[in-house]
């Protein structure tokens, strides 16, 4: 009960947080409005992708250190199949390259399950892989994206009556909590998603209660890729192109996965954390931007705010554990 | 009368070419009088964070924006939705696609171009050479093989033996001459995108008889084209002060004097010590004071008005 | 009988590299049967239970269930193939409530929920997550969550043995009654008394191998001990000690000096002495405080009020490290809380050598080794996987624990329900070595579930119920009808029979 | 009873030499090593020589260092991501602060940053129990952050290379190089720790179970500081040695080193999840992980080809040791 209690306290905490900042945005620029909002939203879709990625292998008890690569490769495809395509070609795209999220995904599940090498090291080996395979797409950053996918994120939707509110909801915000929900809630209330917090919990203990953790394991990673694919998507999405080389997601989502509450180890832990980390992680930035903070001072912040945010919460589970 | 805002994105952080951009777009701020605030957005990021920041810098509603992408095409929405709120744009280093953004750039497919004309001159058109690249899949390191490329053609009995990528890293570069020496395959010349003084410093270390070295203007390796005996070498320049380009290029706009041209291309040049001529202009920019990962280029005639002492200080206006 | 066996293993091999677990292992079990599966530490009986119901592979042996030959790969498998476990260690997923381990294992809540409170439990919260519960619970739980599918085969391995008197006795109960209905049971239990009250035939193993099979009647445990401990056997039966045994605590100071010690809600105001050359027995059900109790003496946690002296002395404790610098050492009950599992017997029993920062330098290898040795040889280890200790059987795991303290000579031992899972040989021996640490002037106190090994070992009984000591009476007082009434807070006068006490006494089976 | 029999049959020889490597780990790693190499040889013939194996060592050293610092941190269950941050700080200020001081003061200069990062680690993770992954990532983005502050204070001042690290990081005695002379001594002293010194004891203990080690009286967070300044110290000596191979500071020196560094040490067969491993596989973890490198650069193909056959093989490489030492 109380656990219950302590994990949605992290969540609504780094709710709490994300609205502080937010007034603390306005109180530095006035100005900051709702296509600025919808500017936040479009840089956290591809992070977004890559902490739910990071975290469900990370509650399954494992660890993905391809997230970025994978990023990268679905990226690179989707946009060299879509250069020079026509505008319907992209709607074979979209599946195409979720499919083979998936299936890479799963292939990495099964490299850890046969191989028995652990997960980080497995993850370390396909990152080199997959980060081959995207400079074969692609040997240079290129490609292109059909107009109606880069729709897809920008503007705000129009909900006829309230111009007021849809102003604020961004249709990148609408595509990213829809394409998390359809997975994540059936997920979270089925058989699979318990299997998959089992083992991350306790292998032997999942295994002993008849779970198959062999299947379970490699259809956690088979999601996180997927999750991946979907942020390599965003990728081509908001830039255009594909970029054979990871950007910084890999490491960012470790972060926000951790700052979200979810424990590198497994079986604890949420979507909802990680989420509204990244949005607090992206926030931060704009803030540094607009306070026009030497470049260099930047990164100390961005590292002490992560490291003071875990120690907190480390601080507070000490206080809170029964003495 | 300072009265301007500029903001400025850049992907690569910790790089000495970069830091000198970051530099002498600080200094010129600061030289011209015309700027109040720097928003500098400067970390290792892709295309998709570049996009971020420069929404970030729209928000901050500063007046121009100086930006070194970090793909030509892939921030072409941000910097449309920037002109559109009256922002000036102006990339410099590489171009860019977005049609109403002011360019001001090294050439990069000029400059390996250059760099591997004389060296290939310098074998008498024959021989075999050691291709060292910098990262895989940057755009940066495709226009230079462009370059290379097209001056390879004009050079048909040069072969390239070995082509590597550094991942334009020092120490990467390092082993990759190492090991490539320890094979014994004879070759007549290296070609390197920018990681040289690694180079010679392999060559000398591992007693191997030094073939023609063409790199960057970065300070150690013009001190060692000054120093090294029986180096054959040329450095093609790469300022990084183009930043401080970007800056004067943004403000001349800002106050009404467009270019006539979109895009200004700062042509490179090339330092060699095969003749007595370059040796004198060789000795004549060298800079061992100067950290030695950054060009020793530090300036721009026409474009920049700083001195050393303010690029070196690395202080914008306000500081 | 000419009924044929619902399971019929015979031939099991499994070796672990150069350790062989198994070498040729048989087990039949009839249909409505209570069947014992009998061996000392380390002969094989989890092994078997684990091949039985899919957890590991054997190397060979056939495997019938209702005469046919079937592959039970996984326990999924032999879920549906009508076997149920209840290994040695539970088997609830730490960081789920209740109710999602219930889910993932497709149990049914209701039944699961009867189970429960016939077992003694009767206001389980199902959303409580299961790292919250106590391990004796969770033992409970896991036997509630086998049988609330009905199994045809039920497989207990040491289900009792971390549980308390009250718990124990309902567990027994209702074994009985699924044997009543036509289920069998297959039941590990390293105590006597359980076995002839309860089942119907046992299968002895000894070093891997089945050595015989009896039915259970009077008389018939020095057979299934000879056969048990074949040339180990040895008898080192101690008569209940005496009063005039006792170490008389002699010179006024007492070694350890607790006075109204509280900590949180879980106990109140205790107060009792330990004298050097003592062993005080702690008489507890379960969950009144004696896990709290010994904690706070071993500086695992802080007491919220009262004194510990030490010598006279008092001390606050606010690591383990300042207790073992005290002399005071702590052996809880879960092995896995005591051993880094890994590693090697002989660095698990070093540990505390290292232990204080003056400590880290190059150790004396020489030196080391024969403090581990003769440690080990003093509590007669299986040593054959000693390259990690998690290969040990359960009941040599178990005896690591205490091997630790005896080679970093602690002059004061709480010990947690030692004899936890071990065979009755290695009891006696349990039983002689705490004896003689008295009678060297250490002391020692003494949590057991057994209660009959209050009388083997202790000098005095300190009752402790609700948190707070009730009683506190020299042994020759203590038989068990005493212990169990002060157990359940009853007055030391009273006469009604109480709880287990009944059943034992009706069960066509005297305790030997 | 016919199965009694079946153990006691002579062991198979497949099996016996199994279990032969089994027990003894490092020789299935060195043939894989040499596998390798013999590889190399002959795509290349002739490049397997006196040079190229002084070359293959000076850069496996650095390698090999960082990678101890990971397999100490990792048998407790860490993990220390500022391995390359600390490197490079520590020999971007040495080679700056030369210019103005002397030798032996600039080292000592250089290595007040390690310490410091390797205390604020410690307390983290020991004190506050943050998850290593986080603690090490987070201090490692700080040192990078003040190393760029602190590299545009010293812009102009230039940078040197004190020649007796170049001597020791590129060269060579009688052919053999002399950056042994610093690592023998480092890798005798981690092994020696690991196996015969209380220390290292409790490195095993903690991360295989933290709660023993805390009854048998062992304080965690002593431990864990002493581990990560201990690490971060390797950590910071690693960045001078690596500084007088490459003489070319700068700020991204030894970054590239840390992915391969926690690669290595699992080559190693050093636990992830902590509790078990040691320093000799490690070494050789690093010496495969050189020679791979090698192997690749020579392979004349695409930058991308030449990925997947790293990853493909860093892969093969760990489960087949893995396969080979696992006796169950
Ligand atoms: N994973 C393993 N690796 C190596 N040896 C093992 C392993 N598991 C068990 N063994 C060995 O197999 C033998 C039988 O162990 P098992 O746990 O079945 O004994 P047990 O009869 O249940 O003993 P106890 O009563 O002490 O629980 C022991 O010698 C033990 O050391
Ligand atoms: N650090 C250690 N941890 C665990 N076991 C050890 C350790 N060192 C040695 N042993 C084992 O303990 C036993 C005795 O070790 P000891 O060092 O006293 O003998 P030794 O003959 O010197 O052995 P060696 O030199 O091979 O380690 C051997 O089985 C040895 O493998
Ligand atoms: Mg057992
Ligand atoms: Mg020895």
């Amino acid at each position: 009960m109380t656990r219950l209690v302590r994990r949605q306290g992290w969540v609504a905490g780094l709710l709490v947080l994300f609205v502080v900042l937010f007034v603390i945005t306005r109180l530095i620029q006035p100005g900051y409005g709702s296509g600025d909002f919808g500017s936040l939203v479009r840089a956290v879709l591809p992070y977004a992708f890559a902490v739910a990625a990071q975290t469900i292998v990370v509650i399954a008890g494992g660890i993905d250190l391809s997230v970025g690569a994978m990023m990268a490769l679905t990226s690179v495809t989707a946009a060299s199949m879509m250069d020079g395509a026509s505008e319907e070609y992209a709607l074979f795209v979209v599946p195409f390259v979720l499919t083979m999220g998936l299936v890479l995904g799963a292939v990495n599940g099964m490299l850890i399950v046969v191989t028995r090498v652990p997960d980080i090291v497995v993850t370390l080996a396909t990152l080199f892989v997959l980060q081959g395979a995207a400079l074969l797409v692609l040997g240079a950053p290129g490609g292109a994206v059909a107009e109606w996918l880069r729709a897809t994120i920008v503007g705000t939707v129009s909900i006829p009556g309230l111009p007021g509110i849809s102003a604020w909801i961004p249709k990148a915000l609408v595509l990213l909590v829809v394409c998390l929900c359809i997975i994540w809630i059936p997920l979270k209330r089925s058989k699979l998603g318990l299997s998959i917090y089992a083992i991350g919990s306790s292998e032997l203990a999942a295994f002993r209660s008849g779970v198959p953790v062999a299947r379970t394991r490699i259809i956690a990673y088979a999601l996180s890729g997927l999750f991946a694919a979907m942020g390599g998507l965003a990728l081509t999405m908001s830039t255009g192109i594909g970029a054979p080389i990871p950007g910084p997601y890999l490491l960012a989502s470790v972060a926000a996965v951790v700052l979200g509450g979810v424990a590198l180890g497994g079986g604890k832990g949420g979507l909802l954390g990680p989420i509204v980390a990244v949005f607090v992680l992206r926030l931060v930035r704009t803030d540094l931007t607009l306070l026009a903070i030497d470049p260099n001072v930047t990164a100390i912040i961005e590292g002490a705010i992560m490291v003071a945010v875990v120690m907190f919460g480390a601080f507070i589970t000490m206080r809170s554990r029964p003495s | 009368e300072a009265k301007y805002t500029i903001g400025v994105s850049n992907t690569v952080q910790g790089n000495g070419w970069r830091e000198e951009m970051i530099c002498a777009i600080k200094a010129q701020a600061l030289a011209s009088g015309e700027v109040t605030k720097l928003n500098i957005a400067h970390r290792n990021t892709d295309a998709a964070g570049q996009l971020e920041d420069i929404r970030n810098l729209i928000s901050a509603k500063v007046n121009a924006i100086v930006v070194n992408p970090a793909d030509p095409a892939g921030i072409m929405s941000a910097l449309e939705e920037a002109t559109k709120a009256g922002i000036v744009v102006v990339a410099v280093d590489q171009a860019v696609t977005e049609p109403s953004a002011y360019i001001i750039s090294n050439n990069q497919e000029q400059y390996a171009y250059l760099g591997a004309k004389w060296l290939f001159q310098q074998l008498g058109g024959k021989g075999d050479v050691v291709y060292m690249r910098g990262a895989a899949g940057a755009s940066a390191d495709s226009d230079r093989d462009k370059g290379f490329k097209k001056a390879l053609a004009e050079f048909p009995d040069v072969k390239v033996v070995h082509e590597v990528f550094t991942g334009w890293q020092q120490d990467q570069g390092k082993q990759q001459i190492l090991d490539f020496i320890a094979t014994g395959s004879p070759f007549n010349g290296i070609w390197t995108s920018g990681i040289d003084n690694v180079i010679v410093d392999a060559l000398v270390e591992s007693q191997t008889p030094l073939v023609p070295v063409v790199g960057a203007d970065n300070a150690g390796f013009v001190g060692q084209l000054n120093s090294v005996e029986g180096l054959v070498g040329a450095a093609v320049t790469n300022p990084g002060s183009i930043g401080g380009a970007g800056v004067t290029l943004a403000l001349q706009i800002l106050n009404g004097k467009k270019p006539a041209e979109q895009t200004v291309l700062v042509e490179p040049q090339l330092w060699e010590n095969a003749t007595e001529e370059g040796k004198a202009k060789l000795k004549s920019v060298a800079d061992p004071s100067l950290s030695p990962e950054w060009p020793v280029s530090i300036s721009i005639p026409e474009w920049t008005t700083y001195t050393k002492d303010q690029i070196i200080a690395c202080k914008g206006p306000g500081e | 009988m000419t009924t044929n066996p619902l399971l019929d293993a015979t031939g099991v091999v499994k070796t672990y590299g150069a350790v062989v677990a198994l070498r040729n292992a048989s087990l039949s079990v009839l249909p409505g049967e209570v069947h014992a599966l009998m061996g000392a530490n380390g002969a094989g009986k989890s092994t078997l239970v684990k091949i039985l119901t899919g957890a590991i592979r054997a190397d060979a042996g056939h495997i019938l269930i209702r005469g046919e030959a079937r592959d039970v790969r996984s326990p999924a498998d032999a879920r549906r193939a009508g076997l149920l476990p209840v290994y040695q260690e539970p088997s609830l997923i730490p960081d789920l409530d209740v109710a999602s381990n219930l889910r993932l294992t497709d149990t049914p809540v209701e039944p699961f929920r009867a189970w429960v409170r016939e077992l003694g439990i009767p206001d389980l919260d199902i959303r409580e997550t299961a790292r919250d519960i106590p391990l004796a619970v969770l033992r409970v739980l896991d036997l509630a969550r086998a049988l609330a599918v009905e199994p045809d085969v039920l497989l207990l391995d040491e289900m009792t043995a971390a549980l308390p008197a009250n718990l124990a006795e309902k567990v027994l109960e209702v074994v009985r009654s699924q044997g009543d209905s036509g289920r069998s049971v297959i039941f590990i239990s390293h105590r006597f008394v359980e076995i002839s009250a309860l089942c119907d035939r046992a299968t002895v193993l000894r070093d891997g191998e089945t050595v015989g099979v009896v039915a259970i009647e009077p008389g018939v445990e020095e057979r299934i001990v000879e056969m048990m401990l074949g040339a180990r056997i040895e008898k080192t039966r101690v008569a209940a000690r005496q009063a005039s045994q006792a170490a008389s605590p002699g010179d006024s100071r007492p070694r350890l000096g607790v006075a109204n010690l509280r900590v949180g809600t879980k106990l109140n105001d205790v107060s009792f002495d330990l004298a050097n050359g003592e062993v005080a027995g702690i008489v507890a059900l379960e969950g009144q405080g004696q896990d709290e109790l010994l904690a706070a003496l071993a500086g695992s946690i802080r007491p919220s009020g009262g004194t510990i002296e030490v010598d006279g002395k008092p001390v606050k404790f606010a690591h383990p490290a300042d207790a073992i610098r005290a002399g005071i050492a702590y052996v809880p009950g879960d092995r896995t809380e005591a051993l880094t599992m890994q590693r090697s017997v002989r660095e698990n029993v070093a540990l505390p050598f290292s232990s204080a920062l003056r400590n880290w330098g190059p150790i004396n290898m020489a030196q080391e080794r024969s403090r581990v040795v003769s440690a080990i040889e003093r509590l007669q280890i299986d040593t054959r996987a000693q390259r990690e200790v998690q290969r040990l059987s359960g009941g040599n795991q178990q005896k690591v624990t205490i091997a630790r303290w005896i080679a970093a000579e602690a002059q004061t031992i709480l010990c947690f329900d030692p004899t936890r899972g071990i065979d009755v040989g290695t009891k006696q021996e349990i039983y002689k070595l705490l004896r003689e640490l008295a009678d060297q002037g250490k002391s020692v106190l003494f949590y057991t579930s057994e209660l009959e090994e209050v009388q083997r070992v202790c000098d005095r009984v300190i009752v402790i119920f609700g948190g707070r000591v009730v009683d506190v009476f020299p042994v020759e007082l203590a038989d068990e009808p005493a212990l169990m009434r002060a157990a359940y807070g009853l007055p030391c006068g009273a006469k009604e029979d109480v709880g287990i006490l009944a059943d034992i006494h009706s069960s066509p089976v005297a305790k030997p | 009873m016919s199965n009694a029999a079946t153990v006691s049959q002579p062991v198979p020889f497949g099996r016996r030499l199994k279990r032969f490597m089994a027990d003894r780990p490092l020789i299935p790693l060195i043939i894989l090593l040499v596998m390798l190499v013999v590889i190399l040889q002959i795509l290349r013939p002739g490049i397997v020589n006196e040079r190229w194996l002084a070359n293959t060592v000076k850069f496996a050293i650095p390698l090999a260092i960082l990678a101890g610092c990971q397999t100490m941190t990792m048998l407790t269950g860490g993990i220390d991501l500022s391995v390359g941050t600390v490197a490079t700080m520590s020999a971007f200020i040495m080679a700056t602060q030369v210019v103005n001081h002397d030798p032996a003061v600039a080292i000592l200069i250089a290595l007040v940053p390690a310490v410091l990062i390797g205390l604020v680690n410690g307390i983290g993770v020991g004190v506050f129990r943050v998850h290593p992954l986080i603690m090490t990532l987070g201090t490692s983005l700080i040192g990078t952050g003040c190393l760029q502050v602190y590299q545009r204070t010293v812009i102009a001042s230039g940078a040197k290379i004190p020649p007796f690290l170049a001597w020791l990081g590129t060269g060579l005695t009688y052919g053999v190089p002399n950056a042994l002379l610093l690592f023998v001594p480092i890798a005798v002293l981690i092994v020696f720790t690991l196996r015969r010194t209380g220390f290292g004891r409790l490195l095993y203990a903690v991360g295989d179970n933290e709660g023993a080690a805390r009854l048998s009286g062992v304080r965690y967070w002593q431990v864990i500081t002493a581990l990560y300044v201990i690490s971060s110290v390797l950590a910071g000596v690693t960045g001078l040695l690596y500084i007088g191979l490459i003489k070319a500071p700068s700020l991204s020196l030894a970054e590239p080193l840390v992915l391969p560094s926690v690669a290595a040490a699992v080559i190693g067969g050093t636990s992830i999840f902590g509790g078990r491993g040691g320093y000799t596989g490690t070494i050789i973890g690093a010496l495969i992980l050189t020679v791979l490198t090698t192997l690749l650069t020579i392979l004349q193909m695409p930058e991308g080809a030449r990925r997947i056959l790293f990853g493909l093989i860093v892969l093969f490489v760990t489960a087949a040791y893995l396969r080979i030492i696992e006796d169950r």
